[in-house]
């Protein structure tokens, strides 16, 4: 055991998540006093709260990169830039529920679970520690079970969020032997006592790790963990889909892409396999996309074809120099085009229906726009950032030899222009049957920034691209 | 840890115990009867945990699943179709499937076991085990303590968000929906 | 002046008379006056000689120059068309100023070929010669044969065309450019290209077997068209180039043989052919083809000057004969023999014809008389057999001369009414007539010495022997007609109508072309149309097919882990119903994308994945972590 | 009371735990499965930190860990079964699927 | 300078697309397509002063370039050379043209213009594009924006057709993005400047990773031009496009493909493409013959006329091989190739593009496109007659317009090297002269049919359209040398011509 002033200095590497903790217990006492009609200075206090955190990281961005907290925690630009693109994330969620959850009068405490579901994503994203990653992991499950819960009188909501919860049961049950089996066989729980203690060609590890994988497939929804996407994207309410199939995935990239890291070149096969993983993911999403009639559920398995893209970075993990620049800059595009591509559906008062989108771009042209760029960028057409995150992701798959996965995730970005187009194309030249009531303005404005994020990460990419070359992702 | 014959019979009875009455928990007709065969398993585990010198994690484990075999039982009580969920029944699905991949589970997990590729270095001082935890909990790993006590309050908030029946300002259930597709609709929801 | 000049008057007397749409005599005026301009600058370059050059690219460089047998066409061109655009714009009222402007560019575009000292000037008139005469043979446009006929001319000799691309490329590659006078040094095979290239354009253009029919559906246009086209001008392209590059493939073995050989084979043929015919342009036509054919052996015969001298004394009297067959058809409305005999109704215009037939069937003091003569010399030095068919085909020439002079100028019934020429008319006829008299000029020594310097080859010097069997034969073709016409048969020639009318449609020839050529192209392009419409794109669905299949495999495979056995039979039963409905259906639902219909398949098949129970899914959590554990252990 | 042996006990419950999960319709009685699952994790997890990795304190945190999992996942999951019983008077798999496709 | 073509039109189309709604503009739309017209003339202008100023040094000139993703080695990079000023001059015309021409707005005229200027400057754009990354985003744009013109402009079954170009074209888009990745992890230091890689030639005897890349490309850029097999999406894209998007895809997007073929595979692996000669030669005769054999069996005007764009694209991939070949001896063949190739581009974008606009007017004033539902139309409609037939004589290569500058160059150049090729080629010409005569006979000869008696000729703004694209046609064929000495700049050097 360390000394006191050593811990206080080691709490400052934590000031964003201490924020968040924090934040999300004013939001709640402040729940348990308003009056009803001010629950919404809940949602106030939590877009304060993010911001705080925002600020709190972006200070640490100038920072040297290192792992704190006796090698459990990373501080480094891969933690950081992951956090922002969490801590943004949630603020256009928090954008997005406002309207959507109005009439709701357990308004407040929505809020505090959004904030700790946040909290798991970004402590995910940091972890090199097993012990840290089980516990982020429950955090961001838990609370995002219960989010997707949320309303009580919803029967699609109830549904979708047991069988998330069942699944996610499943997989982090699982995890939790090989997790025991990595301990014994490395001597330590943290990622850098694996990195030297995991033994050569050993099965016993090769379980362990498929169990961890499992587990993370779970968290980023991908095959075979994949069941609950398209369930909670369809049934949970709307903001929420459009966070827990996003915001847990910057996380469980993240420690993915640690976890590759640290394992010993020749202990396991894991490229293969994790590129094994990203063509079934991407081809299955892809492929039951195809003929979905639920705008909502299409969204679920684009979701999962999304995942399977960005395995491909997982691969090139420590070969490439290129590899972590393009894990982050696939989030970064892929987790605006899914908020703004929800968020359209929530400012349309959850439409879902893709023959209910008919006539969209007449009735509603800016809402009809955001949903093409966000479908563009999902696609990878440029000049949005989808592209440069689709380019980046080929250039790894390639550099490393997974040529073939490049092209299997090509031949998948053909087949998805498909389903894409089955929506915009009614939307722009469908006629209208019915006027189409929106929720308010907060969600437009929302879907709307989301969208034009794409566009301008999507020119604008040297910023990010510079950043992200000089980003470190440690284990050690 | 101890070690002797009289630690290998206990195990041994322990052993048989946790997974006899684990293999019971889904041969049983009544639910009330499989979590108090779930309890035995976990008390018998908590058993071999004490032997192998982890009494701490031992005892936890036992009170834990006491507690919540309780709640299970209440939860069965109160909600489940058998009143009481005392009844004999059978509710099992793709029989085959499963019992094939348990076997399976059991084979690869067995045959890590033996082939014997964890490295040997025991414990050095056993009885310091739990000592030794209350340090970890507060040093090495206060980051993973504080996220474990953050993450039991968001399911406790979680919880009670989703169960409690009563909310503060009136039903929890009313307008705890999806905004309908019309606005007018909005009244009568 | 600039030797651009020459196909540039015309061109632009095109555009001023195109202007002066509405005003025909003002049209006229300009169309004759400018084609008398355009012979007196001809003359001048005749003389000066003149040349230019206009640099395209670095690669390419139009050379346009007035020398050797050119010196004599540039004149011959306008001489000729002078009259006949005078003898149109009076005889033909249907879009008078589109058919004088189309005549003018089509002098233009002749002019062009006639000054091309290169390959692609030459590609250039020589093309645009033949787009005019498209547009000039489909004139009376409303009657949409004539367009057809216009369009098979102009495939025909655009399939000899080719060769003229050919022997351009060829040119090209063996010495880097287009020019006639690099020629000389061009290194084999390119020069046996060349050579085979111009042979086919010539003999295509020039209305050789088997190109030969062109000209019958050349006849649909207007008679003073055809008279343009068949004298000095299209048909007379072939040969003028061959006149020009003979020389300089010379050195290639079989240019010269194979030359004489296609030249005399349409002598014949079409001797025959013009011999059996009974429609008045046609005996034209084929006899057009037939004195090409004579101009062919005198080249492949190596008197290049004797071909030259054919070429001049044919334009003469074929244009003077398609005007006076004009006129009597405008006289009668029929273009048929036989019905009426016109000899004492137009008497100057029969005289005329007479003329021209004697100069067709070859009797002296006619210029052509003198042409065929030194055909004749220079076949029999070459070869003795050569010299027999030449001879023949002489003989075939008088016959048929003959033969349409009687029948449709001689004396004999005239019809009822007749529509007399007007003077323009008669003006043109009697000029050409004029000129073919006056080329009887050409058995004077020192003019025909003109067309050795202008050629650069030698004439034949027939001896006297020579000269009387050629009059024998000539005199045997009269005699033959005189005999013929005492029996009666001189129209249909004692043959039964199925034979003739097999003979008179060129031997079969186009049916034989339509047969193996055009048929097997129309059908080919109708069996490869719907070819595209389904296999080529049903290679993308195959493959979409097979996609489905794949994924119907894997669902099945992943049910039996699911459902059991029996239950994978039944449901694969049915889906086999199901997919092939929905493939019937497929075309039906618009929506379904022909490419996507297998994607779209597998799409739905992976959608029963999603089957909504969630112990599926753990079994599927369940067997992938097998196959993850599989894969890594596998690829350690 | 070799590490095989135990590790064989861990092996079994988790093999009947995967049994049980894959087989039960009840989600209780399913979720009795997972508990199982876990229960086999942290009994491989004491006899490998004991026998294995030299008693490292992190061993004992992790089955902390591992203890609070169980406990946030029966939780969320005893409250979420009520839940879809509320709406859906479901307390089978079988009888929750409308989501699917 | 360069730029400002590339972005007027496309700050232009932004500023359009915030343009109040369709209702109050009822009316209107004239204003707006002469708004509309004028700037899309601009980068016309731009790029004939670009012309003015082109020195012909056989290098990029005027290059514009400033860092866009330097951590990537990726730039905006623009310039012009001998190949790609007339590809740029042309599409900048055929866009005033294609914009100016009249058509049927649907009742959304802003979002038409919108996408028509938008893709003007996409177009031009690619072709100025000196950066693989920047041509490769400008290409995909093209497609959505092409995708939508099609899709709510078009008639019969139009949203089908469409998807099918997206799709078909996307697809193709694909094996040339993983292509461009493969030449770009070749380079070193790694760049996608165009310039950079043509001096490191990366894969330069890279063998079979070489051939890899390569396929990818040719893929990708054979789908877009369209060669034989992979054609199918053209007809239905034609046949359902309205008259000015037709003329754009035929004119304009088509030659991408082509361009590609020049600009990337021959210039930065010109051995995998001297390896590769042969069978792109026999696949380019194939597409030659093929095409124009479908086109003559063709009853629908517009299929005929989207065949014989394969079989005249067909043309240009076949100078292109034989331009690649390393025949010594024969630089002036090949530059004559090269040369001829690049000149049909152009001039089967005018020509091209102006007979699909012809055939949009034949649609808007009978309503099919069926041939023979027509016929004597020169009765009623002289001057629609007299361009559609200078056209189709241009197309058909007759001597004095655009098309025979350019295929008399392509058939001499291959013909120095691959002569049976060559033979067979020329049988193409036959064949479209064939069709296209049929075509001008059964549509505008013969009689007119009792129903299109009151059958109204060209409007004014038709003619003018067409006149101006007939007019170049002209010039180039009259008079090609101030074109031919500027592709001629390029093509000397690259065949190092002596």
């Amino acid at each position: 055991m360390n000394g006191g002033a050593g811990m206080v200095a080691v709490v400052g590497d934590v000031l964003p998540e201490i924020a968040l903790v924090l934040g999300g217990i004013v939001v709640l006492l402040y729940a348990l006093f308003a009056t009803a009609d001010r629950q919404v200075g809940a949602a106030l206090l939590a877009l304060a709260t993010v911001t705080i955190a925002s600020l709190l990281t972006l200070r640490m961005l100038a920072h040297d990169q290192i792992v704190t907290f006796f090698g459990t925690y990373a501080r480094d630009g891969g933690a950081l830039w992951a956090k922002l693109i969490v801590l943004a994330a949630t603020a256009a969620t928090i954008g997005l529920s406002v309207p959507w959850f109005r009439r709701d009068p357990r308004h407040g405490e929505y809020y505090t679970l959004l904030l700790f579901s946040a909290l798991g994503a970004v402590l995910l994203a940091g972890a090199t520690d097993l012990k840290e990653f089980i516990v982020a992991m429950l955090l961001s499950s838990a609370t995002g079970f219960v989010l997707c819960a949320y309303h009580r009188r919803s029967s699609p909501a109830a549904e979708a969020a047991i069988k998330y919860y069942l699944i996610g049961a499943l997989a982090n049950s699982a995890l939790l032997i090989g997790v025991a089996f990595l301990f014994g066989l490395a001597g330590g729980t943290t990622l850098e006592a694996l990195a030297t203690g995991l033994p050569d060609h050993s099965l016993t590890a090769v379980v362990g790790v498929g169990l961890v994988i499992l587990g993370i497939a779970f968290k980023i929804g991908a095959v075979p963990a994949h069941a609950w996407v398209p369930d909670v994207a369809q049934g949970a309410p709307a903001p929420v889909a459009a966070f827990v199939t996003a915001v847990p995935k910057v996380g469980g990239f993240l420690f993915l892409a640690r976890f590759v890291l640290a394992l010993p070149d020749s202990s396991v096969g894991w490229q293969l396999m994790i590129a094994l993983l990203a063509a079934a993911t991407m081809t299955l999403g892809n492929l039951a996309s195809l003929w979905q009639d639920d705008l909502r559920r299409l969204l679920g398995w684009s979701a999962v074809s999304q995942t399977g893209y960005g395995l491909m970075a997982i691969v090139a993990i420590g070969r490439s120099d290129l590899a972590v620049p393009a894990l982050l800059f696939f989030l970064l595009a892929y987790v605006p085009a899914n908020l703004a591509a929800f968020g359209v559906v929530v400012e349309l008062r959850g439409r879902t229906a893709i023959t209910d989108y008919a006539g969209l771009a007449r009735s509603r042209p800016a809402l009809a726009g955001g949903l093409a760029l966000s479908f563009l960028s999902f696609i990878g057409v440029p000049p949005l950032s989808g592209f440069v995150a689709k380019l980046l992701l080929f250039v790894v798959a390639m550099e490393v030899g997974y040529t073939w996965l490049a092209v299997v995730a090509a031949v998948n970005t053909v087949i998805s222009i498909f389903y894409y187009v089955r929506v915009l194309a009614p939307a722009y030249f469908g006629d209208l049957r019915a006027p189409m009531p929106v929720l308010g303005r907060a969600a437009a404005w929302t879907a709307l920034a989301s969208a034009a994020a794409l566009v301008v990460t999507g020119i604008a990419a040297e910023p990010f691209m510079a950043a992200f070359k000089a980003v470190g992702l440690l284990i050690r | 840890m101890i070690t002797g014959p009289i630690v290998d019979a206990a195990f041994f009875l322990f052993a048989a115990g946790a997974i006899i009455s684990g293999y019971r928990v889904f041969r049983t007709d009544s639910m009330v009867r499989a979590a108090f065969y779930l309890l035995a398993s976990f008390a018998a585990v908590g058993g071999i945990l004490v032997l192998l010198g982890s009494e701490f994690l031992g005892m936890v484990l036992i009170l834990m699943m006491a507690g919540e075999m309780l709640i299970m039982a209440i939860v069965m009580v109160m909600f489940m179709m058998n009143p009481a969920g005392l009844n004999p029944m059978v509710m099992v699905h793709q029989n085959r499937v499963a019992a094939l991949a348990g076997v399976v589970a059991f084979l690869a997990l067995g045959g890590v076991a033996l082939l014997g590729e964890f490295p040997s270095r025991p414990a050095p001082k056993p009885a310091a085990a739990t000592r030794e935890l209350g340090e970890e909990l507060l040093g090495d790993s206060m980051l993973v303590f504080q996220t474990a006590g953050v993450t039991l309050l968001a399911t406790m908030i979680g919880a009670i968000a989703i169960t409690s029946s009563r909310g503060r300002h009136g039903s929890a259930e009313e307008g705890s929906s999806e905004p309908p597709l019309q606005p007018d609709e909005e009244d009568k929801a | 002046m600039n030797v651009l000049i020459l196909p540039l008057l015309p061109l632009v007397a095109a555009g001023v008379v195109w202007l002066t749409a509405g005003r025909p005599r003002l049209a006229a005026g300009v169309a004759v006056g400018v084609l008398v301009a355009t012979l007196a600058v001809g003359l001048w370059a005749a003389m000066a000689t003149p040349g230019t050059t206009i640099a395209w690219s670095p690669a390419i460089e139009l050379t346009l120059r007035v020398d050797g047998f050119g010196r004599l066409m540039v004149v011959l061109v306008p001489f000729i068309a002078a009259p006949i655009v005078a003898y149109a714009a009076a005889s033909e009222p249907e879009g008078r100023t589109r058919l004088l402007v189309l005549m003018l560019a089509f002098v233009a575009a002749m002019l062009m070929l006639v000054v091309a000292a290169d390959f692609v000037t030459l590609l250039i008139g020589w093309e645009l010669v033949g787009a005019t005469s498209w547009a000039l043979i489909g004139h009376t446009w409303r009657d949409r044969s004539n367009v057809e006929a216009g369009t098979q001319a102009f495939l025909t000799t655009r399939l000899g065309d080719l060769g003229l691309y050919v022997a351009a490329g060829a040119a090209f590659a063996a010495s880097g450019s287009f020019a006639f006078d690099a020629l000389p040094g061009a290194s084999s095979p390119w020069r046996e290209i060349v050579a085979g290239g111009v042979l086919l354009a010539a003999a295509a253009k020039s209305a050789q077997v088997p190109f030969s029919p062109w000209l019958f559906a050349a006849m649909a246009g207007p008679t003073p068209v055809s008279a343009l086209l068949h004298s000095a001008t299209l048909v007379a392209a072939g040969v003028y180039l061959l006149i020009r590059l003979a020389p300089a493939l010379e050195p290639v073995a079989w240019f010269l043989p194979l030359t004489a050989l296609i030249g005399i084979v349409t002598a014949l043929a079409g001797g025959i052919v013009a011999t059996f015919q009974t429609h008045m342009k046609r005996v034209l036509a084929a006899s057009t083809s037939a004195q090409y054919g004579l101009m062919f052996v005198a080249v492949g015969a190596g008197s290049t000057a004797a071909a030259g001298a054919q070429l001049v004394t044919h334009a003469a009297f074929k244009s003077l004969l398609f005007l006076a067959v004009g006129s009597a058809i405008h006289a009668t409305g029929s273009a048929l023999l036989g019905r009426f005999r016109l000899g004492r109704v137009l008497p100057f215009v029969a005289a005329a014809a007479g003329v021209g037939s004697l100069a067709l069937a070859g009797i002296p003091p006619l210029g052509g008389a003198w042409s065929k003569e030194a055909v004749l010399g220079a076949a029999i030095e070459t070869s003795i057999g050569l010299g027999v068919a030449t001879l023949t085909a002489g003989f075939l020439s008088a016959l048929y001369a003959g033969r349409l002079q009687l029948l449709a100028f001689g004396s004999g019934e005239p019809p009822l009414r007749v529509r007399r020429p007007t003077s323009t008319e008669l003006v043109a006829i009697g000029t050409l007539a004029a000129a073919s008299v006056a080329l009887g000029a050409l058995w004077i020594p020192g003019v025909s010495a003109i067309l050795q310097t202008l050629t650069g080859t030698r004439l034949p010097s027939g001896g006297p022997w020579e000269f009387a069997v050629a009059l024998a034969t000539v005199a045997a073709g009269g005699l033959a007609v005189l005999l013929l016409e005492r029996r009666g048969h001189l129209l249909d020639l004692g043959l039964r109508p199925s034979l003739r009318a097999g003979v008179e449609d060129w031997l079969m020839l186009p049916r034989l072309t339509s047969a193996l050529v055009v048929a097997p192209t129309l059908r080919l392009s109708l069996a490869l149309a719907r070819a595209d419409d389904r296999v080529i794109d049903a290679g993308v669905r195959a493959s979409a097919r097979t996609a489905r299949l794949v994924s119907s495999l894997v669902d099945r495979h992943v049910e039996f882990s699911i459902d059991g056995v029996v239950q994978t039979v039944a449901a694969g039963t049915l889906r086999a119903a199901d997919v092939s409905r929905v493939a019937d259906d497929a075309g039906v639902d618009r929506a379904i994308e022909a490419t996507g219909r297998g994607i779209g398949l597998a799409g739905h098949q992976s959608r029963r994945l999603q089957t909504g129970l969630t112990h599926h899914y753990f079994v599927i959590v369940a067997v992938g972590l097998a196959l993850i554990a599989v894969v890594l252990a596998a690829a350690r | 009371m070799s590490t095989e042996a135990v590790l064989i006990v861990a092996a079994a419950l988790f093999g009947i735990g995967v049994y049980g999960a894959l087989s039960q319709q009840s989600f209780v009685m399913l979720m009795m499965g997972l508990e199982l699952m876990i229960n086999a994790a942290i009994l491989a997890l004491v006899v490998l930190w004991a026998r294995a990795a030299g008693g490292n304190p992190q061993g004992q945190m992790l089955g902390v860990v591992f203890l609070t999992v169980m406990a946030v996942e029966m939780a969320i999951g005893f409250a979420l079964i009520t839940g879809v019983y509320r709406v859906r008077r479901a307390d089978i798999t079988e009888k929750l699927r409308r989501l699917k496709g | 300078m360069l730029s400002l073509a590339i972005f007027v039109p496309i700050a232009a189309a932004i500023a359009f697309a915030f343009l109040p709604r369709t209702a109050r503009l009822a009316g209107r739309e004239r204003w707006l397509q002469a708004i509309a017209t004028v700037i899309a003339a601009i980068p016309l202008g731009l790029l004939v002063i670009a012309w003015l100023r082109f020195e012909g040094t056989g290098g990029f000139e005027q290059v514009e370039a400033v860092e866009w993703i330097p951590t990537l080695g990726v730039g905006y990079r623009v310039g012009i050379d001998g190949l790609s000023l007339p590809l740029a001059a042309m599409t900048a015309l055929l866009f005033v043209v294609s914009v100016a021409y009249p058509v049927d707005f649907r009742g959304r005229p802003v979002p038409y213009f919108v996408l028509m200027l938008f893709l003007e400057g996409v177009s031009i754009g690619l072709f100025l594009a000196l950066d693989l990354f920047l041509f490769f985003v400008l290409w995909d744009v093209s497609l959505v924006a092409m995708y939508f013109l099609i899709a709510a402009w078009g008639h019969g079954d139009a949203q089908r057709s469409a998807l099918k170009f997206f799709i078909y074209t996307f697809a193709g888009s694909l094996p040339l993005l993983l292509a461009i990745l493969g030449l770009y992890l070749a380079t070193e230091p790694r760049t996608f400047d165009m310039a950079e890689i043509i001096r490191q030639q990366p894969l330069a005897g890279a063998g079979l990773y070489a051939t890899v890349v390569f396929i990818g490309f040719f893929i990708g850029f054979a789908i877009k031009t369209p060669l034989v097999p992979v054609h199918t999406w053209l007809p239905p894209a034609h046949v359902d496009a309205p008259g000015p998007a037709s003329a754009i895809l035929a004119g304009v997007l088509l030659k991408m493909g082509t361009y590609g073929f020049v600009r990337i595979l021959m210039s930065m692996m010109p051995d995998t493409w001297a390896r590769f000669a042969l069978p792109i030669a026999i696949l380019a005769t194939i597409a030659i013959v093929y095409g124009a054999l479908v086109a003559l069996a063709q009853t629908n005007l517009k299929r005929l006329i989207a065949y014989t764009s394969i079989n005249h694209m067909g043309y240009v991939v076949l100078g292109l091989a034989a331009a690649g070949t390393v025949v010594t001896g024969q630089e002036a063949a090949r530059a004559i190739a090269l040369t001829g190739a690049t000149v049909e581009m152009v001039a089967h974008g005018l020509i091209t593009g102006a007979l699909f606009l012809i055939s949009g007017s034949i649609l808007t004033r009978g309503g099919t496109y069926e041939i023979d539902a027509y016929g004597g139309l020169l009765t009623r409609a002289r001057w629609l007659t007299g361009l559609a037939a200078l056209l189709i004589f241009a197309s058909l290569g007759l001597p004095g317009l655009a098309g025979f500058v350019a295929e008399v160059q392509i058939f001499v150049g291959t013909l120095a090297i691959y002569p049976a090729l060559a033979a067979v080629a020329l049988l193409g010409i036959v064949i479209t002269a064939a069709l296209f005569l049929r075509m001008l006979g059964r549509l505008f000869l013969g009689t007119l049919p009792e129903h299109w008696r009151g059958f109204p000729d060209l409007g004014r703004a038709e003619a003018v359209a067409l006149g101006a694209l007939a007019a170049v046609v002209l010039l180039i064929g009259v008079s090609p040398a101030w074109l031919l000495g500027v592709v001629d700049s390029f093509a000397g050097p690259f065949v190092g011509r002596p």
